[in-house]
């Protein structure tokens, strides 16, 4: 199943854009997103250890399942306020 | 109110969405670009969001906040985009009958918004470097 | 910034008397007239004072609290005369480089100017009954 | 000596007026102020009772020293804010 990742900020400067498409073979969590993510762009390995994953604008952890379609956002610490 | 806005932040917009004529108490917090933080000298904050995401959470912070305090009014606007010295970043205002629930929810929502909604920005300095701000990194903010 | 008045306060005039380009946090807090106080409905408050120690009373507190805390600004404003449901009788301003110094002085401000400045409050009922406030009557404030 | 006495709020309301004069043998403190000013208007005592006296717009006690032309302040329980 395809799933939309958007990521932000110094993710986002690395990879040169906010929009990706990962593939993954569902059932699929965001631990095996994360590791199909890190595989594709290993740059991203140092940055990737301090960002927590969003499912449909819900922080989630490594267990969340996702579903086709859904909505994964990589954030780095965020800095707001 | 909860807002993501490119505009400047006026104080009288975000104590104007927690009026409330049983408030005998109203608290605006605003957070604004410092000049100098130690001997770094900031040009201006360059926030970005997610927005989607950014809202939800906001929303999530005005109704808990709602839910632990009996207030009668919570207002969020942050800003995005560049924000030159001494403008407003980020505006929290609450209202409530009596002080201490306002003194107690204001300080609550601006540690709790810093803390989870997914807001990231770049400190431009006078040379015009930039940097992530991030926990070991604060930069030129509140 | 210490002042007495029997003009409206504006939010934008505490927040801007407190300004500095190296502050990260401004902290407002207005206190309004509320219009009910359980089943006790209030028209109005009416406010007297002892103008020239409630100026020097004000002044020591502006100068307390930047002795107690980092504060960058701090201002006082306080109307007398009437001041209906909804309107500012009180505004305490401050501004530090962060916010935790803001979020500590503010309510300190706000809780001494209560027992130590000399002004009085009477209240108006929507009956045209006015009550002196004190510590056993507390009224329609913050 | 004389003492200007500046009243406020309710004691204003019962004495009809704001500014008292009296007048102490020197030396004189301000329980002896106290005294003379309740010996003269026993109508306000019970207020009194809950008032703070002021010498040159600053707080004082009961022990405080007056002056000959100082400005004395009988000050209700406050309710500003």
């Amino acid at each position: 199943m395809k799933i939309n990742v958007i990521v932000f900020a110094a993710v986002k400067e690395v990879l040169g854009r906010e929009r990706l498409e990962i593939d993954l073979h569902a059932p699929a969590t965001v631990a095996d997103l994360r590791q199909a993510l890190l595989q594709k762009h290993p740059n991203i390995t140092d940055l990737m250890d301090h960002c927590v994953i969003s499912v449909d604008q819900e922080y989630s952890d490594d267990s969340t399942v996702l579903k086709e379609g859904c909505e994964v956002g990589v954030i780095p610490p965020v800095s707001g306020g | 109110m909860i807002k993501l806005t490119e505009q400047p932040i006026q104080a009288e917009q975000a104590i104007d969405a927690v009026a409330h004529c049983n408030a005998g108490a109203n608290l605006l917090f605003l957070g604004t670009t410092r000049q100098w933080t130690g001997d770094q000298e900031t040009r201006e904050l360059k926030y970005e969001c997610y927005q989607e995401m950014a809202l939800k959470q906001m929303q999530q912070l005005h109704d808990q906040a709602m839910e632990k305090w009996p207030l009668l009014g919570v207002c969020i606007i942050h800003r995005l985009g560049c924000v030159p010295v001494g403008e407003t970043s980020i505006a929290v205002a609450v209202s409530s009958g009596h002080r201490q629930p306002a003194f107690e929810a204001g300080p609550w929502l601006i540690d709790r918004l810093k803390q989870v909604v997914p807001v990231w920005k770049q400190e431009i300095n006078q040379q015009g470097d930039s940097t992530w701000v991030h926990p070991l990194n604060p930069g030129a903010t509140s």
